[in-house]
């Protein structure tokens, strides 16, 4: 796969900012930064708050927040893909979060997302076509008491089995 | 704020005590079984029942049991209810004016609690976390007054010494001596930083004390940074724990609020402000340089140390570096005495462990114990064994860093150089049982792939390593390997252990090396003969033309 | 009596063939001491018995390569890895990037997009054997006793090596003569 | 500057308190290896080539970001090293596709004469054949991620010698890549300089000069070390011309 030259390039700014004029929730996130007084260590902080009110980092809100902070973009965009925790693509209505970690897979985690893969059609990082269910995993979110443990859309719903999982899942798709 | 308006609040809140508490659980894990639904509807039962006067329901922290949550107790009764649901609830408020409770009971006097020794849980399921009288009223801040007013920086130092105590973050470094190092580091700002990432899956002890007693870890913090001549601390805490930053945030408010925390404390000349940062899901922050460079806003790579922390840490000031447990030790240390602490515990290994006690083990929970208590008093006595009957095959601690103790090893003590020498670690508490049904191999390949997933990707044999031993691992479990693989996987282990840059590459070999030394028939097993050429030597024999 | 050698090609252009015929002079002194039992060059169409070493040029890329790679191997007192795609799989395993299907795609590539006349894929038995679903180094099939890398390697490294293995000293490249490329 | 004895392969030396042990032991012409060291630029200890032996220490210590001590005894080259650093480049051979028959660099790359200088005849891991992009969008550079080793000198000659801040690592672990921007492609990207320094710095072929066919991509370090000396020495920067 080789892109081919191109010969012109364009700033994007003013038109990410001129969009962000019209956009209230570009405001609040300003003034959060400017809590952190544009801070440069603040850079993940303001990612947490842009992923909360946009639901996921898209370009245009990347470079608004490289401008505000004063960073390079590509610092940003370096921040912003090392963690997991945020997204750069946007999620579905539904968020299904497996808890991978050792105590939920010797309880049998591996089966239950088997099971919502074979529901799904998806696989983990992924969301359906139709938009309605994205299936992720987690390291482990520390719920080992109740193991195996899965997030539904925030809640944490313990002592999963592949039956209530594709229960849950059917449930969102109305299948 | 004096000592005296301290000690007005701790008299105040005594006073108010109740002649009988329910004490109903509100950590993740029992709210996660809708505990907030249980303590709403024994709220509203005890005001049916013009109760108020009489009977306090109070939100708590963990309270050690939580495969059978949500959890309730009833003092001075002496119940323990478990699996509590909304429905029966009621009943137990009808229990205590001699009615039936629905809800199943178990014995509050069961191993599993007896065993135990609370120093860092002490208050975890009997203060609420929400409330910072709650904690004063249990001494809560008494020890930071007296550090401040009694004591020299030197003095609370030399103090940590004495006690004995070393990191529960997992490599067991001598708290004392790394506060004396940056205390001694010249610089006009330092920093200290609560590691609150806990992302050893299958650990939740840090969570659990965050949730539950927020206020000690800010105490221990507090007075740390007095030993050190901190002015600003951090905490950093996982984005997966939102209770657990909840909790933290209000803490640190009503902290404010009161002068604990703040400038001129307790009317001494020490500032202190904790600020929170939410990391947002990449293990290898806990590392401590990783840690710092993600406080900074940064891609949470590691660098190499020298220099250390203590002498060039966050921002290039000297930084002080504990763990969450490790930190909420400190409070009762300056309470009690380091003499007190320092007779707890192993020659080597003072004071107590907490545990997360999970996977096939009857009693999943937390459990805190002495150093050197033995695993089997941890896993058979307290965690009641495997479930079933079944045997248990291995412990697994710490984490993707640690190793699988065989179960003909369950004698071993538990402290830090007792696991080190069965190619385990500490850790920072995680164990997991597993029984016969887990196959070894397939533990190594997930902690390999775990290592692989969170690798940095900095450095070679951390972020190349890690694939390859992970393919090693596939083609084993896919029968698809031969002994030389094996050699090689070996051989890889050995390398990436000695070469990488950050601790998560040096320790990602260990659950492989320790399946390996205990459980090698079952890697043998599955190994297919070499296809051609020489049989079982790792090299391919070098030979040349003899006519 | 003479050592028995034998050099075969595999996926690759030849072009390490060319680089041994570039050997020159040294051709003759190595006929005195070498029989050679088969190879591209010479007219034997099956591999024989008893063989003392092999040069083997190319990646494993098909089942043909693959059938008769274990044939020499079983056949083979030594077997050396001669030139890049032997050793590393090189231009050949370009098309395992494509990951899954992609023996298919270069069918396509080769037998339809780029064909002038008569665009088809070949199906007949016999015409093109099955391609493997990656390319591998000769080494990651069967064990191999020496290499000698080199796109091709030049001369005076094949030189040096086959020298070394009939004085019966243990082979040993050093430094640039080991340089891939 | 106080200067400190310590012994390298068994040679005494002398060297100037706070030089590396990577700078001593060049200036001692013992020749350490390394693929992310580049001179003018802050070393980050990442390839892990460079790790020496230093006795009394159980560890073994990168040599770019180790400081000299009095009486440092270092081995730069036992058995030990040489066969973790032969292991280190077959997991970067194995990682992404480095075709040297084929390479711009063929011939002048830090890589392949690493290589074949510690007897890597062949690479035992299975090769990864990961699917990986050339951005041959920008006016006068490429970029082959199929060859890039993440030494991040480019990165870092981007940020500290240039200041565009145009390059960086983006994900993590095996997926980390060199980005331009916001990963956008680097023809588009509007901080690059086009000053060609990360194409100096690169040790493989996966920054070059466009045009370069097989071999033909050689480096001229001689444009970086002049900068340098010109920002941090400020040798013939006096104010005014």
């Amino acid at each position: 796969m080789i892109a081919t030259p191109l010969h012109s390039k364009r700033n994007r700014l003013p038109a990410v900012l001129e969009h962000a004029s019209g956009d209230k929730r570009f405001k609040i996130l300003e003034v959060h930064m400017k809590k952190h007084q544009f801070r440069h260590d603040a850079l993940i902080e303001v990612l947490h708050k842009a992923q909360e009110l946009f639901g996921y980092l898209e370009d245009d809100l990347l470079l608004f927040v490289s401008y505000k902070l004063k960073l390079p973009p590509s610092r940003v965009y370096g921040v912003a893909t090392f963690y997991h925790f945020f997204n750069l693509k946007p999620q579905g209505e539904h968020t299904c979060v497996v808890c991978m970690g050792t105590a939920c897979y010797v309880k049998g985690a591996d089966k239950v997302i088997a099971a919502i893969q074979d529901q799904t059609k998806i696989r983990p990082g992924e969301t359906t076509p139709d938009n309605k269910v994205s299936l992720l995993t987690a390291r482990c979110i520390g719920a080992c008491g109740i193991a195996p443990a899965v997030v539904y859309d925030g809640t944490v719903n313990p002592r999963a089995t592949p039956e209530s999982a594709v229960k849950q899942i059917k449930k969102w798709t109305g299948t | 704020m004096i000592l005296n308006d301290l000690l007005q609040i701790k008299d105040q809140e005594r006073a108010a005590r109740k002649k009988t508490t329910l004490r109903c659980c509100m950590a993740a894990g029992c709210m996660s079984s809708d505990s907030k639904g249980v303590k709403e509807q024994l709220e509203k039962a005890v005001a049916d029942a013009g109760l108020q006067d009489t009977v306090e329901v109070r939100g708590v922290g963990c309270m050690k049991l939580c495969c059978e949550g949500p959890l309730v107790q009833a003092d001075p009764q002496n119940a323990l209810y478990i699996k509590v649901t909304s429905e029966n609830a009621p009943s137990i408020i009808a229990a205590l004016k001699g009615g039936k409770a629905e809800a199943a009971q178990t014995d509050p006097d069961a191993a599993f609690f007896k065993k135990q020794l609370s120093i860092v849980l002490a208050n975890s399921g009997v203060v609420d976390p929400d409330r910072i009288e709650s904690y004063i009223a249990l001494d809560g801040y008494q020890a930071l007054h007296e550090v401040l007013h009694e004591m020299t920086p030197k003095d609370v130092v030399d103090t940590m010494v004495n006690s004995g105590l070393r990191g529960r973050g997992g490599a067991g470094f001598p708290t004392g001596l790394k506060w004396g190092t940056v205390a001694k580091s010249p610089g006009a700002k330092k920093y200290v930083i609560c590691n609150a990432d806990e992302g050893d899956p299958g650990a939740f002890m840090d969570r659990s004390v965050l949730e539950s007693d927020p206020h000690a870890v800010l105490e221990g913090m507090a007075i740390a940074a007095y030993a050190v001549g901190a002015d600003q601390g951090f905490i950093y805490v996982r984005a997966e724990y939102p209770l657990a930053i909840t909790r933290l945030q209000t803490a640190i408010k009503q902290a404010k609020q009161l002068g604990v925390l703040g400038s001129g404390i307790f009317e001494s000349p020490f500032n202190f402000t904790i600020d929170i940062r939410i990391g947002a899901g990449a293990f290898v922050c806990g590392e401590e340089t990783a840690l710092m460079a993600s406080v900074e806003g940064k891609r949470g790579t590691p660098r190499p140390r020298p220099p250390f922390p203590a002498e060039s840490g966050l921002f290039g000031c000297p930084t002080l570096i504990n763990n969450v447990e490790t930190f909420a030790n400190v409070p009762a240390i300056y309470r009690n005495g380091a003499e007190w602490f320092a007779g707890i515990g192993t020659e080597k290994s003072k004071g107590t462990k907490v545990f997360a006690l999970a996977g096939k083990i009857k009693n999943t929970g937390l459990i805190e114990v002495p150093m050197g208590t033995p695993l089997r008093t941890i896993v058979e006595e307290m965690g009641g064994g495997a479930p079933g009957g079944a045997k248990i095959k291995a412990v697994q601690t710490g984490g993707p860093s640690g190793g699988c103790i065989p179960s003909q090893h369950l004698d071993t003590p538990v402290d830090y150089e007792s696991l080190g020498k069965l190619g385990s670690i500490m850790g920072s508490g995680g164990m997991i049982v597993m029984d016969e049904s887990t196959r070894m191999v397939d533990v190594a390949r997930f902690f390999m792939e775990f290592c692989m997933d969170e690798s940095c990707g900095k450095c070679i044999p951390c972020r190349a390593g890690t694939v390859q031993m992970h393919n090693l691992l596939e083609k084993i479990l896919d029968r698809r390997a031969t002994p030389r693989d094996l050699l090689k996987l070996e051989e890889l282990c050995d390398m990436v252990k000695n070469t990488s840059l950050c601790g998560l590459g040096q320790t990602a070999p260990n659950p492989t090396l320790s399946t390996l030394r205990f459980f090698r028939n079952e890697y043998e097993e599955l190994l297919q003969p070499e296809a051609h050429g020489p049989k079982g030597n790792g090299e391919a024999k070098k030979q040349t033309l003899t006519t | 009596m003479k050592v028995r050698l034998a050099t075969v090609w595999f996926g690759g252009c030849a072009g390490c063939h060319m680089s041994f015929l570039d050997l020159d002079e040294f051709l003759i002194d190595l006929a005195e001491k070498v029989e050679l039992v088969y190879s591209p060059v010479v007219d034997v169409k099956e591999y024989p018995e008893d063989v003392d070493v092999c040069l083997i040029e190319g990646a494993i890329c098909n089942e043909d390569n693959l059938e008769l790679l274990h044939k020499i191997r079983q056949r083979t007192k030594v077997l050396v890895s001669f030139g890049d795609c032997a050793v590393t799989a090189n231009v050949p395993a370009i098309r395992n990037q494509l990951g899954l299907g992609n023996a298919e795609s270069v069918l396509q590539v080769a037998y339809i997009d780029n064909a002038q006349h008569n665009p088809c894929l070949p199906k007949e038995d016999g015409i093109v054997p099955p391609l493997l679903k990656k390319v591998l180094p000769v080494h990651e099939v069967v064990n191999v006793e020496h290499f000698l890398p080199g796109c091709p390697p030049p001369a005076d490294r094949i030189k040096a090596l086959v020298g070394q293995m009939l004085a019966g000293v243990e082979p040993k490249l050093e430094g640039a003569q080991l340089k891939f490329g | 500057m106080a200067a400190k004895t310590l012994t390298i392969d068994g040679k005494q030396i002398s060297a100037e308190e706070g030089a590396t042990v990577l700078q001593a032991a060049d200036e001692a012409g013992v020749k350490i290896p390394t693929l992310c060291h580049l001179d003018g630029v802050y070393d980050v200890g990442a390839c892990r080539l460079c790790l020496v032996e230093i006795a009394g220490v159980p560890k073994l210590l990168p040599a770019c970001t180790t400081q000299v001590a009095e009486g440092m005894v270092i081995h730069t080259d036992s058995e030990r090293l040489r066969k973790y650093r032969r292991m280190t480049l077959e997991l970067l051979f194995a990682e992404r596709n480095h075709v040297c028959a084929v390479c711009v660099a063929n011939g002048h790359c830090e890589l392949q004469s690493l290589a074949y200088n510690q007897g890597m005849d062949h690479v035992r891991y299975e090769y990864n054949f990961p699917k990986w992009s050339v951005d041959n969008t920008h006016r006068l550079f490429g970029m082959d991620h199929n060859r890039c080793i993440l030494c991040t000198r480019c990165v870092r000659v981007c940020w500290h010698i240039e200041g565009a801040g145009t390059k960086n690592v983006a994900g993590r672990g095996g997926k980390a890549h060199i980005i331009s921007d916001l990963n956008m492609s680097w023809g588009q990207s509007y901080s690059c300089t086009e000053c060609g320094k990360c194409v100096q710095a690169c040790p493989t072929g996966a920054l070059f000069h466009k045009g370069s066919t097989a071999a033909e991509m050689e480096r001229d370090r001689t444009r970086l070390e002049f900068l340098v000396t010109a920002r941090e020495k400020k040798q013939w920067i006096t104010g005014e011309e």
